[in-house]
């Protein structure tokens, strides 16, 4: 393991952009290309974005933790709440599957097109954890 | 987040920075508000200003699209690059909604009933 | 209490940054100046690296916490490190103290003028907190 | 981090980026190694690449600045922006290093031994 880091803020909207700044400069230790990093804080803000507005149900008291690991020329990132959890967490990734009409139902999709991987594990009442990991492109 | 601009029947809103869940709300609401008030009937949006969008931000637009073609007026997109281009598509707005390669050409095509759902 | 946030990290050299960026995406929901923003990341700077070079002599296995917490228009950052700590903490605050010829002695004079309270806490051997507070000028 | 440079006697020394801790001992050893490379006698560090500077890089400076002048050499500054004169006021460089107006005037000054301790 080369390097990780965690942080962790309140459930509030204006941290998702902390999120994926955090999570860029972090990254960027790889030196990705720019499009990688779009893709990384694309589906960082995804995740952010659904702990705070699914997990917590928009509460700004709940806590999301972002974990950030590299390995090698990969990079791992886990978005974690101790929110609302899913019963049916395949169903929920299905695009356009979404519990908020107001919503695209499209953040896992993007979180896959952005992502080689994404494993989600979740609990019904006690919250959900995000794994996310992209290989980058070689360049040293 | 938003720059509103009303030529004839036609709105246009020029998005700014980074459109996430912060700003979501409030661009909703600016954007309603601007539709209603101005009695504009169709929409452009353009996204040159856009340093970063995901889907939360992508769902404000395409609320705006189904409010606006809902109501007879016309939609369309302008000013993607390619960084922002590739979610837009993903969101599938670039299926339903025309693109112009500028501001005016969206403009005139919308005002001019020239394009359009 | 407005915001909060807390990034843990191991003590490489290549996190000074990430810490710095955190910091100022964080401090950025205040608006500040980009002076205010400058010394902000300037202060913080000079925090992380001492945990890093001193706190833990230079070993990339201790964790160093970065915290910040926003209060009205001030903000408060605190960097802590369970390194070696100090035996006379108002003597190393003073300018050109310094136990490595190499360095300046310079940090927490750094820290001083970019800050407006800068508040120590150490124990010898178990470690050391740095809090510092800013107040930014209102433009709202 | 640091692009170097040699006309005759005089190194240049453009830094570029971020220099903290990152970059301080690889910096030093480019720095020194050109000093020995080259038989340089004079230093001109130029910052107008600068984006952020701390003690540590800082340090760095003072040492070539030390080693420079006890051998007999001269130091000298350009490139200061507002944001980075102020942590190398605070450093005490410019207290004891003459600064000019632009990279080639530097380099006349202390070639022409114009300038220096
Ligand atoms: N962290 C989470 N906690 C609880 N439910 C979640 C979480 N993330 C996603 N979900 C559920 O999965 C659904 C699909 O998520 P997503 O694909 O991101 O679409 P959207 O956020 O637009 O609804 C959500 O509508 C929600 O019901
Ligand atoms: N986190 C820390 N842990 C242990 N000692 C520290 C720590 N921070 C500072 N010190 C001590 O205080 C001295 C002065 O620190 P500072 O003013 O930052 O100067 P410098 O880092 O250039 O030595 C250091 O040389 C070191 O002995």
């Amino acid at each position: 393991m080369l390097n990780r880091f965690r942080l962790e803020f309140p459930s509030r909207p204006e941290n998702v952009g902390l999120a994926r700044v955090a999570v860029a400069a972090f990254a960027a230790q790889l030196d990705p290309t720019l499009e990688e990093l779009d893709e990384i804080k694309g589906a960082v803000s995804e995740a952010v974005t659904n702990a705070i507005i699914h997990g917590y149900g928009n509460s700004p008291d709940g806590i999301v933790i972002v974990e950030g690991i590299l390995y090698g020329d990969a990079i791992e990132v886990c978005v974690e709440d101790a929110g609302k959890g899913m019963e049916d967490v395949a169903r929920a990734m299905e695009p356009e599957q979404t519990s908020d009409p107001e919503r695209l139902g499209l953040g896992f999709t993007f979180m896959k097109t952005f992502m080689d991987e994404v494993k989600v594990d979740s609990v019904p009442g006690q919250g959900t954890r995000v794994i996310m990991r992209k290989q980058l492109a070689t360049r040293h | 987040m938003v720059e509103i601009e009303k030529t004839g029947e036609v709105l246009v809103a020029a998005l700014k920075g980074e459109i996430d869940l912060r700003v979501a709300p409030e661009l909703r609401e600016r954007l309603d508000r601007a539709i209603e008030g101005f009695a504009a009937r169709h929409l452009v949006v353009d996204f040159a200003g856009v340093s970063f969008i995901d889907s939360t931000g992508l769902g404000v637009i395409l609320g705006r699209y189904k409010r606006v073609t809902g109501t007879g007026g016309k939609f369309a997109v302008t000013g993607l690059k390619p960084a922002v281009r590739r979610v837009v598509e993903l969101s599938g707005l670039l299926r339903i909604a025309p693109e112009f390669n500028s501001r005016a050409q969206a403009v005139r095509a919308l005002a001019g009933g020239g394009a359009g759902a």
